[in-house]
């Protein structure tokens, strides 16, 4: 496939966004300016970048406990999320979801999860639902290397399968599930084995590589639209971080080495080198959009800081549309 | 006329469903054996044929993700009824129902409307088991952002079931096996019964019972031979268990001064807990004997027959609890 | 595989025990005899056989709603089994459990399960106790196909080969779940499929061939032994009559002659046709077989009808060893 | 010397296992996380470096088959505790704790026993929001079959979690997040604690509280308050939520005839619905004011820590509930 210069801005700059917004939550966390449990995206965004960048705003994603990425990618208001992880009433959920529930319906963006796994049958209601609307939208569940061992996942990716729904299955297999490396959990090395035994098409990509991703997507989308039903992409990427926070607490359960392996194929350094290289950016280019989104995220982590708490009266209110509240 | 056609439990479900597919078509259903079969009781029998296979799903055998399918669909817009075959199978879909559909509104600041009804069998007296007979709706009931219903005649089930189907929340609408042949009246024309209101089956003057589902029938039952000996029992039915219509129930609770609540679910920690606590707090100086319950003992449902009929609560046990709150004696302070 | 005899005769008894227990079963509940659900092994009867012919006493297996069948095939007590269906205090669950929960732990019989695929993760905790001991046991879990799709059956068939337990996985593919025919629930024809998905062999056998069964088992009970991991047997068969009780009610959800074409192919008259082609028996013997077995049933039969129900203080007994009871 | 030994509420988790695991080679322990790096919360540290990789098992993330592990392992004769990180995942492993641990025995006729220990760490106050704060043992303590326990401080988490091991009947083991670190006495040898014994933490004549876990700790605190104007509450931590010391607490309730239940978990449905209705039962003659009840509101638990400090129940909510019930008076009946 042929990835137009300009896809590959738009790929690039997903993914700087992605950083930029992860790297100041983690600095915020550490400065304990950020309640609550922060598992960051940092290593892994050319998998959110690659898939979103296929995708419409009115096609549907569900997330993970890791989700900031994925809400960036799909044009989530940068305001709004710094906003969220600080409680204030400006947030996406009001302060009342923080990092695990973050959401965007109107971009499709069905939440953040803290279950593992349990975005994925919400995904398969969701493609159910484009399916029967007949618009042509699809949908896809993000889920990681250690969620295909929940049973929810299964359900799902079955269910979908039976009823040929338009839908993607996207894994990030960062080779852990917060501290136990996957090869502890599973008996096979590659998360597309599974998909055989759904009756989809799998294929496995390189997750550090934002281009293969989103090709593989393209594919993936175009079949869903077309009523080919499901497909299972597996990104092996890696987090650059700890399972929450930034560092590691504790054991040391990644070897130094393991970890420098994976930062020299850093997906956006990469992606510039390659876009340089090809000729169809300049460093200078790069340098603007990295100092343009510095300055979004500064702003953004302005309006977080600058917003109001949610007063006590909200805890009651959203619980029900109607009759709830004692 | 429609004021004489009388209609089972079961059918009355069933008519609800389809005027509600017909008057909206984001209406659909889902769950096993719905489809051709009809479902295993009979509820969502003929939908298919009439709606067709896009809106009368059968689906594998997998509660989370029939769960999650109505989720979904319900958050990007539709309005999914989606079936567990039997109560007790909301544990395997406990994920969803708790952690996924009664948060979400919540968790997204109050972005999201999740018009989700979630159709389930409760109750006991078939001999199905400890895993086929359970009434497990105080759990549900003591998670917020769920609703629950559990009619007790075929009138109540199809506007219960209208409502669940109109409502923007998730709701729980739990039939109670042994009610799905019973026959009443059930008007031709669509019509909703607003969830939160309590229905006062039978006015009395002498001591109010609070039931729910078959138990209901239990307790006119007992009403009427405790009429013979002049006790006249007040019957609320409260239909919808979350919201609860406490208003009504302590007003009555007031003016008899004397409860009984009953439901068939396990004693300890029923939804007879919170009733007669609720009781008590609002109506404190009011009574005259503590707020009775009467439940199911704290074991798993027994299998045989000859356990189970021993098991679940019958008119004799209300008689008797009806009885210990009238003649109660003071004891010294 | 060259099977003996004496195992061909051993698999022949068990089957017939089970035909005879479930025809009985039947027609007592046609006779409103036995309270609750009843749902019949008859035609899958080559399945538990071959299965647990190859297990020994203190090897373990777990089952599901359709469970008389395998209990019978490892060695249940008839007049036990009979009474538990007819809710006697006699009965190998004193009437609490009936047919849905029918066990013997004596004989390692884990329990008919009345929740599709919970049986599995039960499975699971044998096998990894087996391999705790170290005295060889191990543990077989049967389920049907339309258990292969929910979540629970997905776990255990992972966390057994990640943790590279003793297990055989034992599907009876009936292709029916209930009503609805294996081929809406599913986008894969075999449920073998699935096990490349968890890292271990998967192999089809003909469910209506006891010996084929056996042999299958054998070798995957051999290698669980070994300490070789887990392994799937899907074995294709059939149920004779309707998913509980014995007529179909209502709709006609399988052709009549799609019933004739299984029941042609009868497991119990296939292997005696065989063994008296291949000179191993004789017409007597069979007709001495089943004479035996039918006498056995009807003391059964006996024994529970004239066993007393249980007393009512009895509800209230065995929720706990101790501290109980309110 | 032992009674000096101070240590942290984890630890004396931690100590209880290592120590059974000592004392018994069928004990064994699996959950996610639990092996090489102890456990999220450091439950299981060390544990793994001293028994093995085959007695600490690090799992796939599969809350069923890690509960089907432990109730197969069971009924095969082992001795399993079984790691379920936060409460809130019991709803994926519901099934198997409802409908298999719970019941198992029972649909066995008895001819089982089922030594499982379930441990997962419940209750708010650390910003995990709607899916990571959750206290929902009401859930359980309503199913038969089941023990619930949930200690408040070191040393009744070793003794009750050396309890729970030793037990013959699946228990839940809750550990309160936010006494991790809470430190206190507890002797070095192994102990245990029977299982349905309440701790009278504070004896007092005016008024009785019930709370347990993280709550005892805030009534302790409104208590101290409360004394400095004359009221001396007695507070009564039930330790074992099922089964319930009754007893006790109904004992102390016909003593100060005023009693407040408290707990983290939702008020509507909760245990202190169950609390009170069997306090009125037992001790309605000597009651003086309704039985108070104090609980979360009925919403999620929400994330910021401005939200959720006003959810979770305090000591000043404590101090007023008190005083409410101290200084009611009596309105017409
Ligand atoms: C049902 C459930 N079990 C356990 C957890 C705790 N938990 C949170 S993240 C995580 C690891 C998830 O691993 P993976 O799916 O590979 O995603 P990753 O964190 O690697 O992105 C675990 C076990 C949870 N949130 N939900
Ligand atoms: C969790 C759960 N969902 C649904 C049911 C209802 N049910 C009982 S048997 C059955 C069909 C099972 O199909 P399969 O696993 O193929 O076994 P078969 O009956 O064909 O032997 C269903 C859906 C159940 N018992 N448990
Ligand atoms: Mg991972
Ligand atoms: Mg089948």
């Amino acid at each position: 496939m042929n990835i137009s210069p300009e896809v590959q801005f738009d790929l690039h700059r997903r993914m700087v966004r992605i950083r930029l917004f992860e790297e100041a939550a983690g600095r915020l966390a550490e400065a304990a300016k950020l309640p609550g449990f922060l598992h960051l995206y940092v290593g892994e965004e050319a998998v959110a970048a690659g898939v979103c960048a296929a995708l419409n705003d009115d096609d549907h994603i569900t997330s993970t406990h890791r989700g900031h990425g994925h809400l960036v990618a799909k044009g989530g208001d940068l305001n709004r999320m710094m906003a969220e992880l600080m409680g204030k009433s400006t947030g996406y959920c009001k302060g009342k979801g923080g990092s695990m529930h973050i959401s965007d319906l109107s971009l499709g963006m069905l939440g953040a999860n803290g279950i593992v796994g349990a975005g994925s049958p919400i995904a398969v209601g969701a493609a159910f639902a484009n399916r029967y609307r007949k618009k042509g939208q699809v949908a896809v569940a993000f889920f990681g290397d250690g969620a295909t061992n929940i049973g929810a996942f299964h359900e799902a990716a079955n269910m979908a399968c039976a009823l040929h729904l338009p839908i993607v299955f996207a894994c990030e297999n960062n080779e852990y599930g917060e501290f136990t490396p996957r090869d502890q959990t599973m008996a096979i090395t590659d998360i597309v084995d599974r998909a055989a035994g759904y009756g989809m098409p799998g294929v496995i990509v390189d997750g550090m590589d934002a281009i293969a991703v989103h090709e593989a997507t393209l594919e993936a989308v175009e079949r869903a639209r077309a009523g080919g039903g499901p497909s299972l992409i597996e990104a092996k990427t890696y987090r650059f971080y700890n399972h929450h926070g930034v560092q590691n607490l504790g054991l040391k359960y990644r070897s130094d080495d393991e970890v420098a392996r994976w930062k020299e194929r850093d997906p956006i350094f990469t992606l510039e080198d390659r876009m340089i290289e090809n000729k169809v950016a300049t460093r200078q280019q790069f340098d603007d959009i990295w100092a343009d989104w510095r300055a979004a995220i500064d702003r953004a982590i302005q309006f977080a800081e600058e917003s109001p708490l949610p007063t006590p009266d909200q805890v009651l209110v959203d619980v029900y549309t109607t009759g709830g509240a004692r | 006329m429609s004021e004489e056609r009388k209609l089972a439990y079961v059918m009355a479900f069933n008519e609800a469903v389809s005027q509600a597919m017909e008057a909206d078509p984001d209406v659909f259903c889902a769950g096993e054996d719905i489809g051709a079969f009809g479902g295993v009781f009979g509820t969502f029998g003929g939908l298919q044929a009439k709606f067709g296979t896009d809106r009368v799903v059968d689906t594998p055998i997998s509660e989370q993700a029939i769960v999650g399918l109505g989720v979904g669909a319900a958050a990007t817009g539709l309005r999914p009824i989606v079936d567990l075959m039997f109560m007790d199978f909301i544990c395997v879909a406990m994920d969803q129902i708790v952690n996924q559909a009664a948060k979400l509104k919540y968790m997204f600041g109050g972005e999201a409307t999740l018009p989700l009804t979630i159709t389930t069998a409760g109750g006991g007296g078939l001999s199905a088991a400890a895993q086929h007979s359970q009434s497990l709706e105080a759990i549900l009931c003591h998670i917020p952002g769920l609703k629950v219903v559990y009619p007790s005649t075929p009138y109540d089930m199809k506007g219960l079931m209208m409502a669940c189907i109109q409502e923007d929340n998730p709701t729980v609408m739990v039939k109670h096996k042994r009610l799905l042949g019973m026959s009443g009246h059930v008007p031709v024309e669509p019509y909703s019964i607003p969830l939160g209101t309590a229905n006062v089956v039978r006015p009395g003057r002498d001591v109010t019972i609070v039931a729910y589902g078959r138990m209901v029938h239990e307790s006119v039952a007992a009403a009427e031979k405790l009429a013979a000996d002049g006790i006249e029992c007040e019957i609320i039915d409260p239909r919808t268990l979350q919201p609860l219509d406490t208003d009504t129930i302590v007003a009555s609770a007031r003016r008899t001064n004397r409860v009984l609540v009953v439901h068939e679910a396990v004693r300890f920690g029923g939804l007879g807990a919170e009733i007669a606590a609720q009781i008590q707090e609002a109506a404190f100086d009011h009574l005259d004997a503590p707020v009775g319950r009467i439940g199911a003992p704290f074991s798993p449902v027994p299998f045989s027959p000859a356990l189970e009929q021993h098991y679940i609560p019958s008119s004799a046990a209300i008689e008797a609890g009806v009885r210990e709150a009238m003649f109660r004696n003071k004891v010294g302070a």
